[in-house]
């Protein structure tokens, strides 16, 4: 087939693929499925810090994580839209959410439970994100790299915010110190987990790396994130709760321990303390806005059945 | 330079609240568009409320955050309508609708003010609430003339926040003194184009003026209203926790 | 007619009609009008104390307090079932609320913003509730007057209750006392419209009088109620907001200042703080509840289907 | 004492957050003789958490007010049902029916626990229970059985309320140590009873037991609860308002 050796080609050359572009069945699976997971991550990620908005501490902070929030839900829609180009509409996608077919990222079924952990989920959550996003942005599919260049900008000033919020806690009274020592202890393993499992448990990931769409694996991310966060862990004077840690001179970068893979199985599997949390409250904002998106609906249609009496009425008096 | 003060939490105020009110939304609304929309409309408020109460502050030596958040309830001046309850997107829409509209004619006006900082803020406020008014005009549209579920919804939100219009356009002694010196806007005088903007969007959303009476109060002084105590004790939660800390 | 003049023999005796009893259409009427109203007036009356039982400020005002809003259900309850001696079911009654075309005590429509005001509604609302209810024990119709009997005696509990917690508030910090008499400014004068208006101007109740359904004039009962708060003022440290309010030893009574009825008639048409609130809280909770009922009502149709299903197979067994 | 202290609170905790969360309802039940009902078992899980808080409290010479407004949230020991949110009624009546039936069993053996005092206040509490269990079952069945919406819901109530289940028949060191002195019931030997009564009122209501795993977590260290803080907030925001002060 044409198609299948013009794919080849451009993925030998690591030139970009677009949606009009023929391409294999699997890898637009592969696609369809992680851009999916990724729009439904930001979507279901912003519940642990919206819980916050109300109760932000200072006005600066509010607002900060107000467009945060919002953010998320930009970014959510960008994947949405990116995730369009291969055949599979929006609604059939959020379908797949509210159905538990789909999965989102696990973190995200982790309490957000004191203001530190905002800051946490910030520094760590959004500083993992960027670790596996950067390479995206190389993605073989265009849309998803042009998506990931724009979510990219703004998952580094969140992660940046995220790291002052625990400054100023770390530098503040005894108890916000001890507030933001128990989120990073708390967030610490999960966000390492983000990478994904060991890749000798990663059976997908090979395949994804031969198609371009993942540059680095599972191991290779995580090794750098442990690297990046080290140091900033250092000047923000918090501990990273892991025993093991420490600089390996000769491999030339951290060492850390085993994480607790049953814990990140158990929670895949819908055993995370927030799984069925998170998703009630996105099927209730679902099912509570029903009413709203069918009157939009209807008003679209008649407003658009009102344009064709007018252009009728028109060609008629013509 | 108190009095200006003061009225710059009367301003100032009513953003915050409705920020805050506002933020509840996001994560919440009936389509994800909306939760970019509302959180818009939420900071641009909010970045109002933290001009306004710095500019107020200033007066007393305090900053935004000491205004925001180690103020009493009965210390707070804003208006009853931003205190009102999300209620369904139809409430919500209906409570955007009638303070964009109140807003966008006080904001037109204020921009003449002789108080340079007050005339500065309008004057980057306006093109913000005219975006809210648009966000708020066209989904009274849509809802009101959308199906007959969101037909009712939306005028019963309207009829839920309508008690609360007649206090946006009360003078006080403090606004005609500031008015007569040309600081501020005697609400009263915004009533006849606060009318004519707002009754053609619900006529032409096939929807009707509430009958329903102004509730009685309408002092700025909290003294009529049992939501601001709810809303302020979560707003105000973890910086009264702890008290002097930075964050 | 040998109804009437059996009615009117059983007033003129002043002993007690029973629902059996023939009696004037007005009289009926009358009677489902004001038990209705002081029915309505109980649910409605739960919002403002409901209002702070979540953040009562000890666990033992909390107790109280959900024990008190509680028996205002118990009272509401009660007045319904009088009604319906009448022969007006409480879901038309609940619907004439619902609608706005019954009305009930315009007190309520005055907000509970602080604790102090739970302590200045049961002193002074629950007070002069009494005041008028207690000459209610002997109204002429025997179901109104029972039910009088036993909500009269939970209300003196209350009033005492309101009364302890304004003594404790005013024998407490300054902030406490300021918020105790902040109350009290509050609702002296709403509560001492809670009788009525003027005698002049209440045409009605001349003949609720004639029935032996009212005993004592408004003007008396307000004055009977001023006469009782004024040293319970005094015990309790606080003032009474009227400048006018002195001892008329040649009365033997409290004289006090002329209210202000214009906002008496205005809240009464609908412009109270929280008219339009209190109704929108009702309606939601009748609304919100409507699946329950059905499903308790489909529930209970199939269990006396199911029962004569069980009769019929024995019928035919047998 | 300071671990039998530490039990009361397990226990005292549990009734003081339910308490708090059935306490909303009042005023705002689907009818006026459930605001009677939830009133009457808000009120028993009040005294309930009022007794054991004294007790607990007098260990560490502490009132019941004292730790049920001046702990933080992570000095609380409740469990993440009672927790939860109230939903609509069918959530709520899903969260009552588990944690009466839970709370039946564990009373029914802490009768006899080798501590007067818990032995007294299960005793009590035994008979109040009861009636809880017997409301949340009589609900469980009408709503199960009756309409379709209502299936619906109660089962929908159901599946959101069940992944807490698990961590109330969780043991742990202290659970241990004090059923082994005849003091506490371990909770894992209370499932089996558990299930075998709750079971067939789920069945009979012709509702599915919930196809969803337990919650990871289930320490009593609130290291898992986003509502905790929530209802704290708002339960404790006068009496720190007012530090000191008596009411």
């Amino acid at each position: 087939r044409a198609g299948q050796e013009r794919f080849d080609q451009i993925i030998a050359e690591d030139s970009r693929i677009e949606p009009s572009d023929w391409m294999p069945e699997g890898y637009r699976k592969t696609l369809v499925r992680q851009m999916s997971q990724h729009a439904h991550s930001e979507i279901i990620g912003m519940q642990p810090e919206a819980n916050w908005i109300t109760r932000a501490p200072s006005l600066k902070r509010k607002m900060i994580l107000m467009a945060k929030v919002q953010d998320e839900a930009g970014h959510g829609l960008y994947l949405y839209s990116a995730t369009e180009t291969l055949g599979v509409p929006r609604d059939e996608l959020v379908r797949q959410l509210l159905d538990g077919e789909a999965k989102y990222s696990s973190i995200f079924n982790y309490p957000a439970m004191t203001w530190a952990d905002v800051g946490a989920i910030g520094w760590l959550v959004d500083g993992a994100a960027i670790q596996n996003q950067v390479p995206l942005c190389r993605a073989s599919f265009a849309p998803y790299g042009r998506a990931m260049v724009r979510i990219c900008k703004e998952e580094s000033f969140h992660q940046r915010q995220g790291w002052e919020i625990l400054y100023e806690l770390s530098n503040g009274t005894p108890e916000q110190k001890a507030m933001a020592q128990d989120a990073v202890n708390r967030f610490y393993g999960p966000a390492l987990q983000m990478f994904g499992p060991p890749d000798d448990d990663s059976p997908n990931s090979q395949q994804s790396m031969a198609w371009n769409i993942k540059r680095f694996s599972n191991d290779e991310l995580r090794q750098r994130f442990v690297d990046m966060i080290v140091p900033q862990a250092q000047a923000l004077g918090l501990t990273l709760p892991d025993p093991d840690l420490k600089w390996n001179e000769e491999r030339g970068h951290y060492d850390f321990g085993e994480l607790d893979w049953g814990e990140f199985m158990s929670v895949i599997k819908g055993k995370g303390p927030c799984n069925v949390q998170r998703m009630q409250r996105r099927r209730e904002a679902h099912e509570n806005g029903a009413w709203v998106r069918e009157a939009a609906s209807a008003y679209a249609a008649k407003q658009a059945s009102r344009q064709q009496d007018a252009a009728d009425t028109h060609l008629i008096g013509a | 330079p108190e009095d200006v003060a003061t009225y710059a939490l009367y301003l100032g105020d009513d953003a915050l609240m409705l920020a805050q009110r506002l933020g509840y939304w996001i994560s919440r609304a009936p389509e994800m568009e909306e939760d970019v929309a509302l959180a818009n409309i939420a900071q641009d408020q909010l970045g109002h409320a933290r001009f306004l109460l710095s500019y107020a502050g200033s007066a007393w030596g305090k900053t935004e955050d000491d205004l925001a958040y180690f103020r009493d309830a009965n210390d707070f001046r804003s208006c009853r309508l931003v205190e009102q309850e999300n209620g369904d997107f139809g409430q919500t829409i209906a409570r955007q609708l009638i303070f964009a509209t109140y807003q966008y004619e006080l904001f037109s006006r204020l921009v003449e003010s002789q108080d340079e900082t007050i005339a500065a803020v309008a004057a980057k406020a306006l093109k913000e609430v005219m975006y809210h008014l648009d966000h708020a005009a066209q989904w009274t549209l849509r809802l009101g003339d959308g199906t007959e579920e969101s037909h009712r919804r939306m005028q019963e939100g309207l009829y839920y926040m309508w008690p609360y219009v007649e206090e946006l356009f009360a003078d006080d002694d403090l606004l005609r003194d500031l008015a007569e010196r040309g600081i501020a806007v005697l609400p009263s005088t915004l009533r006849e184009s606060f009318d004519q903007r707002i009754q053609p969007i619900i006529e032409q959303a096939t929807l009707e003026l509430p009958n329903v009476t102004g509730a009685y109060g309408g002092d700025r002084l909290g003294r009529f209203s049992e939501h601001r105590s709810h809303i302020l004790g979560e707003m105000q939660v973890l910086a009264r926790q702890f008290p002097g800390a930075t964050w």
